[in-house]
């Protein structure tokens, strides 16, 4: 397949604005979205739907919110998990409280009490930068990994928060009974849409004033853009696609989770899918989540696979080891992430078969 | 250069004859500066500064290095808060501001070492000079569609004014942090632009730039503040750039006033000769 | 309606009085609580200093913000254990340990630094993570997942208590001989870091990198050398404070997280600050200890996961550089 | 350059990797036998406590085929999937070992239980908690696929409180007392509090609860300053992996009377303690089992298992109190495929069957002394309605080098504890919308 732009030509600023200005870029989406949509549900395993799939999904929103925080808007979050984890607890409280609620409300405005609690935990952003805002960012991780422990009230004093089974359209999606290709497609379509609109507030002036307040911040607030509601409101959209994608976590994957799930670790998986994906790239934070999610998967069956004998626990250890070394590895080699190397790959194609 | 430089006016650069400083006149103050003192933790930037920038005109600030220049402009736009001293602006007096709340009164600037949003285009980088001027919240700019869409494209074609303007449209969708620096000074002044600024605030356009840059750079000031009436105020070490383009000149020196005057005043001044050749004052 | 209020007023009033009024009362019931909760706040302290001394080494020298160092130290720890485990005579271990440390500070220079040189902190960061990883995948190879006790009487650690005021209160304070020794050998040590750094010819260098990598490069200082020293440096004060936290339960891999509290330290101290490591530690310590148990009543248990963040948080909001970091003037 | 394009090849190869894994995970079936996945944590910050037990099941499952031939002919296929304690990795095997016909799960972890206990339903294939997991689980009505044989956290913490009030002089004398609770705060370790709340209020003793946070178990400090503050007259203690002997640090440190410390089962290994030794001599903790490698089945397990290629098990490890529960767990799952083979024929059964097997399970006095166990528990009879199936619990007391039978099989106040499953599984039942099953048939 031949990736040129050539001949291509944009008669009017509209074209040229398009998501995906070159042909063939708009022909590889179609056919992303046709796997998506239709094949994988189609010809997917119950495992590989809701084990890979679904984690994917999700984590991928998850990626897509901190990277707008930290790769569109240069502030390092450690709070995720935190953020999910009010997302999580949100939806559950309010599938309770309200049994009539749809659950697409439910999941929405759950990430909408998760973007007031990142409102509140952004405050300190307008006078702590870099990594003193980072380490910052744990106390919303900590403060809320505790609260959800030690106040009843967001567990209905049970030790776990469920997934309430609900229905969308009188089918079942969520809950512990529901199909998997049900979940999975709850998930993608939330997915498609909140990738679809951050794609665009990335592109648009909201995007480019977060843009400027990570490259430079002084220049920025000295163009006019008033640096608090700019960073909190990064902070605010952050957290709502990590609060929904917390609740997509408890309804479509655990079902019944503890809400220590939700700890320091998970935020820092999803800062890698981040980092290794790359920073500032919504694509990045799919091929992100895809690395992440399915390393660990294939690490710990490989020697299952390969017919290696060895034992559960030194596989384990090795995944550790080897997890680490990647990330060390793809930061040495590409220090942009995957979405760098793609791009790399598509120049490429686009000069070949000419080497410059 | 393309032809379309040809057809421009040849910017007055190198003349040797009488400076063009009087070539118009000014009336209306837009900037008055009075009294102004800053001091960081003891070392004392600036003392007891007053000056005024008349509207359209091209206020040059002149001193040698650690004078006190860039503090000045830092002042002016809000990013440092003088310890004494009154700012009038348009008529009113103006009280502790944030430099973005000085950009919505119409304020721009360039900086000394450029500011440019690296990681963006040159496009990007210009746009972001809209900003001010967009409307559209950020839920309709979520959806990129109707009135977002539209107002985005209006300010396109206002930016591509500019990149016309400034003929770097090749550059366009180029990241800022590959281009060389001339072109960079050059986007910074695009960007400056695109929020149509009253007051511009330039820090050393032309601050190593060879002379063909330096030409053009002159040119694009002019021209600003000829078709836009813009009025600029700028920190140059080339003293002929300065002579020739500068309608008054402000000199500084250890963050202290020592002249203000037109180009040939300012000139003729003695302590400004023994500043710049650095004779004690003793 | 008015039962609402009056409500609310009593809850707003418990809640207010719990957390300013009832402390003071308790520590007036019962003082040799709070000397002992003091105590025990120090001692927390002394741990959390260690581990930030270890970040703001590396960080002051290289700019890298060093989150393995929680599993530094445990691996450190279970170095010097394991080598007595096997036989190997105390001293003989620490000495082995700390060839260990150099060795690996050694490895990381070559191998996840050097490469990385001149990335933005952000990727440095990241990359430290992915070294966590590895080492607590590789230590556990090494030394097994399971805790280990640390061999105190092997390290001539000692390990009973004093209980002094008995007589003037109901009950003797408690002091801990361990907590005696993390306090007494931590200074040490912390002295002999500071001479190090300003007696000596290694140690000047590491300043001059802090202050200026160009200017150091240019003064003929190799910069790979310098990180490997402090490297190695940060590893030694691992191995302290490897033994001595796991002195006090069991050196283990779950000791790592417990290193994230020092954290709170490092914004409370500034990351270049050896004095505000040690002092933001203590301060740590201690209100944390007082607010975990003062403040029981009216915010339950645990206070003391997150109150080191608020208290670090509160002073930014007042010194957005820390205790100790200079003030930063903006340029332009 | 060069490392670019390698990356990014690698990064292709991954992706395809992934597709060729995701299709061999789903296309693995256990062949020929009985596939019985074993979710452990031999990593971790828990692996002190998950490594003896996952030891204890695979050797008996190892022994069962060196010296049977697996049960009734049929091999048993055992494959250990890690979780390292954690849920999403425990989910994760779960899904992926539930297709190659799983009989029954193991999980060893409360929040795993909990995550997965709403899916068995749809997948129709038990879950056997052996003394942890979600209590009202023990309502065979509600929960048909949950087992928590043979006493539960509720039961246990009954029986506490009856030896408290033993020790105490009668229950009357209960009243004033405190009684604290020092527990990981986390789901396991929440478990007994609502029937120690129920019981101190129809007793009257004061009850306060010392919740351990797990990601800091290993410093307590703050919570024995706390312990030795208040001065409660007894102390439980529900704890797990390192939290477990660094609390006896903590005990010791503040002089706490170890022989008014009583833990739960999971807090009573030999390495809980052994590093305190003679300091914490007299502590007491619960247990279902017994201690100590006296019964002729450990001596097979040595003679055909430990020490072998397979087992992972140091031979001090044999007889060790975690140890001898792997050993029981595998027993219970053995006998239960037993009992569902003397209904539905020799063969690899199913999970469905294995409920069956699980709720029709045969471990009395006789059947112990025949698998060489004789006096190991108390015999076990599960019902419909009572997943429980045992409930007695005795205590033993560490000496100082090694743990003593300390009473009698102790019943707990099923008269309180009983209600308060029924009436909490109820409530679940209502949140979740599950059906009763009235247990007639």
């Amino acid at each position: 397949m031949l990736y040129r732009e050539a001949g291509q030509f944009k008669t009017n600023y509209v074209a040229d604005q398009a998501i995906f200005p070159i042909r063939q870029d708009r022909i590889g989406m179609a056919i992303v979205l046709l796997f998506a949509w239709v094949i994988i549900p189609a010809f997917g395993s119950d495992y590989f739907l809701e084990i890979i799939m679904i984690n994917f999904l999700f984590f991928s929103l998850a990626a897509i919110g901190l990277n707008i925080l930290t790769g569109y808007t240069g502030l390092i979050s450690l709070g995720t998990g935190g953020f999910m984890a009010v997302g999580a607890v949100a939806s559950y409280k309010l599938a309770v409280i309200f049994p009539d609620l749809s659950i697409i409300l439910v999941f929405l405005i759950s990430g909408l009490i998760a973007a007031a609690v990142g409102i509140v935990f952004g405050l300190p952003s307008l006078r702590i930068k870099g990594f003193y805002l980072a380490v910052a960012t744990l106390a919303a991780q900590f403060f809320l990994d505790w609260l959800f422990l030690r106040v009843d009230w967001f567990t209905n004093s049970s030790t776990a928060i469920e997934g309430v089974p609900k229905t969308v359209f009188g089918y079942l999606v969520t809950g512990p009974n529901a199909e998997p290709f049900a979940k999975y497609y709850v998930a993608l379509a939330f997915v498609s849409v909140f990738a679809l609109l951050a794609k665009n507030l990335v592109r648009s002036a909201i995007g480019r004033a977060w843009m400027a307040i990570r490259d430079m911040d002084i220049a920025a607030e000295i163009i006019g853009i008033r640096p608090l509601p700019t960073k909190l409101l990064a902070f605010a959209i952050s957290a709502f696609y990590s609060g929904v994608a917390g609740s997509l976590m408890l309804f479509l994957f655990y079902d019944s989770a503890e809400p220590d799930l939700f700890d320091i670790n998970l935020s820092f998986k999803v800062l890698f899918m981040v980092i290794i994906g790359g920073l500032g790239s919504i694509a990045g934070s799919f091929m992100g989540a895809a690395f992440i999610v399915m390393i660990p998967i294939i690490l710990t069956n490989a020697p299952d696979l390969l017919g290696l004998p060895i034992s559960s626990d030194l596989a384990k250890h090795l995944e550790f080891m080897i997890f680490g070394a990647l990330i060390v590895f793809f930061l040495i080699v590409e220090p942009n992430g995957l979405a760098r190397l793609w791009q790399i790959a598509k120049e490429k194609l686009r000069l070949w078969p000419f080497p410059y | 250069m393309t032809a379309a430089t040809l057809e421009r006016p040849v910017p007055p650069v190198q003349s040797e004859g009488p400076a063009p400083a009087a070539r118009r006149n000014f009336s209306e103050e837009l900037l008055k500066v009075e009294d102004i003192s800053l001091s960081f933790g003891g070392v004392k930037a600036l003392s007891n500064i007053s000056f005024d920038i008349r509207k359209h005109e091209i206020r040059a600030i002149i001193g040698p290095n650690g004078a006190g220049k860039s503090s000045m402009l830092n002042v002016i736009n809000g990013f440092y808060h003088p310890q004494e001293g009154t700012i009038t602006y348009k008529g009113n007096a103006r009280h502790q501001m944030r430099p973005h709340e000085a950009a919505k009164t119409g304020i721009a600037r360039t900086f000394q070492n450029i500011a440019l949003f690296k990681g963006m285009s040159t496009l990007d980088n210009i746009m972001t000079g809209r900003l001010l001027r967009m409307r559209r919240n950020f839920l309709w700019q979520a959806l990129y569609w109707g009135p977002a869409l539209k107002e985005e494209l209006e300010h396109r074609e206002k930016v591509e004014a500019i990149i016309d303007f400034l003929e770097i449209q090749a550059i366009r969708k180029t990241p800022v942090g590959r281009l060389p620096y001339g072109l960079q000074k050059r986007v910074e002044l695009g960007r400056a632009l695109a929020m149509e600024p009253e007051l511009l605030l330039l820090d050393e356009p032309m601050a190593g730039m060879n002379v063909e840059e330096k030409e053009d750079m002159c040119r694009f000031i002019l021209d600003v503040n000829d078709e836009f009436g813009t009025t600029i105020a700028l920190i140059e070490h080339d003293m002929g750039v300065v002579m020739d383009i500068s309608d008054r000149v402000v000199v500084l020196d250890y963050g202290r006033l020592l002249a203000d005057g037109t180009p040939s005043e300012v000139r003729a001044n003695k302590q400004v000769i023994d500043a710049y050749l650095g004779v004690s004052h003793d | 309606m008015d039962g609402t209020s009056f409500d609310l007023i009593t809850v707003a009033s418990t809640f207010i009085g719990g957390l300013f009024v009832d402390p003071f009362i308790a520590f007036y019931d019962r003082p040799d609580k709070l000397i002992q909760i003091v105590s025990q706040g120090l001692s927390a302290g002394v741990m959390y200093s260690l581990v930030a001394l270890g970040f703001v080494v590396i960080f002051k020298a290289s700019g890298v913000f060093n989150f393995a160092q929680g599993i530094m130290v445990v691996f450190a720890g279970l170095t010097v254990v394991s080598l007595i485990e096997i036989g190997v005579p105390a001293i003989a271990a620490v000495l082995l340990a700390i060839v260990v440390m150099g060795a690996m500070a050694f490895a990381i220079e070559r191998m996840v630094l050097r490469p990385l040189v001149n990335q933005p902190g952000i990727i440095l960061f990241m990359a430290t993570i992915g070294l966590a990883f590895f080492l607590e995948g590789f230590g556990q190879t090494i030394f097994g997942a399971d805790p280990k006790p640390v061999p105190i009487d092997a390290l001539a650690i000692p390990d009973g208590k004093f209980k002094i005021l008995g007589d003037v209160f109901r009950k003797p304070v408690r002091i801990y001989q361990l907590d005696l020794t993390a306090l007494i050998a931590g200074g040490l040590m912390v002295a002999g870091i500071i001479v190090f750094l300003n007696r000596t010819k290694i140690g000047r260098a590491l300043r001059a990198v802090a202050d200026d990598n160009q200017a150091a490069l240019s003064v003929g200082i190799p910069l790979p050398f310098i990180w490997v020293v402090v490297w190695t440096l940060s590893g030694l004060v691992a191995i302290f404070a490897g033994v001595m936290w796991g002195a006090q339960s069991q050196a283990g891999f779950s000791l790592a997280v417990i290193a994230l509290k020092a954290l709170p330290v490092l914004i409370l101290g500034g990351f270049t600050s050896v004095p505000g490591a040690i002092l933001g530690g203590m301060i740590i310590g201690v209100t944390e200890k007082l607010a975990e148990f003062y403040w029981r009543g009216v915010l339950g248990d645990g206070v003391e996961q997150w109150i080191g963040y608020v208290i670090a948080l509160i002073i930014l909001l007042f010194r957005p550089q820390g205790l100790f970091g200079e003030k930063i003037i903006e340029r332009v | 350059m060069t490392m670019k394009r390698l990356t990014l090849a690698a990064a292709v190869a991954a992706v395809a990797a992934s597709g060729a894994v995701s299709g061999a995970l789903t296309t693995a079936q256990a062949e020929d036998g009985i596939y019985i996945p074993l979710l452990t944590y031999r990593t971790g910050a828990f692996a002190d406590s998950g490594t003896p037990i996952a030891n204890g099941m695979s050797d008996y499952f190892a022994l069962l085929n060196a010296r049977d031939g697996g049960i009734n002919g049929v091999k048993l296929v055992v494959e250990e999937c890690e979780t390292g304690y954690k849920t999403d990795v425990g989910v994760e095997c779960y899904e992926r070992t539930k297709t190659k016909g799983a009989v029954v799960y193991n999980p060893y972890s409360t929040g795993i239980t909990n995550a997965i206990i709403p899916k068995t339903n749809g997948d129709k294939i038990p879950v056997l908690s052996m003394g942890y997991g979600l209590t009202p689980a023990a309502d065979g009505r509600v929960f048909p696929w949950v087992f928590n044989l043979p006493t539960t956290y509720w039961s246990q913490a009954s029986v506490f409180v009856k030896y408290v009030a033993d020790q105490e002089g009668g229950m009357d004398k209960l009243k004033g007392k405190t009684i604290g609770l020092i527990h990981l705060d986390h789901p396991y370790g929440k478990e007994p509090i609502p029937t120690l709340e129920a019981l101190s209020a129809t007793h009257g003793f004061d009850f306060v609860t010392y919740p351990v946070p797990p990601k800091t178990m290993q410093d307590q400090r703050s919570t024995w300053e706390k312990i030795d503050s208040d001065e409660p007259d007894w102390l439980f203690m529900w704890g797990w992996g390192a939290m477990n002997p660094t609390a006896m640090k903590g005990a010791v440190d503040v002089d706490f009377p170890m022989e008014r410390f009583i833990g739960v089962w999971w807090s009573g290994n030999e390495s809980d303690v052994r590093d305190a030794g003679e300091k914490a001599a007299g502590y007491l903790a619960g247990d279902f089992h017994g201690v100590g490698d006296g019964w002729p089945l450990f001596k097979d397990l040595r003679d055909q298992v430990v020490g072998k290629d397979g087992s992972q098990t140091p031979d001090s490890m044999v007889g060790e109190t975690l140890y001898n529960r792997g050993v029981f767990n595998a027993v219970v799952v053995s006998e239960a495929i037993r009992t569902a083979q003397g209904k539905f024929g020799n063969r690899a059964i199913t999970g469905e069957e294995m409920r069956w097997g699980l709720e029709n399970i045969v471990l009395d006095n006789a059947r112990l002394d025949a698998l060489g166990l004789a006096g190991f528990t108390n015999p076990i009879n599960v019902t419909c309605q009572d997943h429980e199936g045992s409930h007695p619990v005795y205590l033993k007391k560490w000496d100082g080098a090694k743990w003593e039978k300390s009473t009698e099989w102790i019943e707990p106040m099923q008269d309180v504890v009983r209600p308060l499953i029924e009436e909490e599984a109820a409530k679940i039942a209502a949140e979740r919308g599950l059906a009763t099953n009235n247990c007639s048939s």
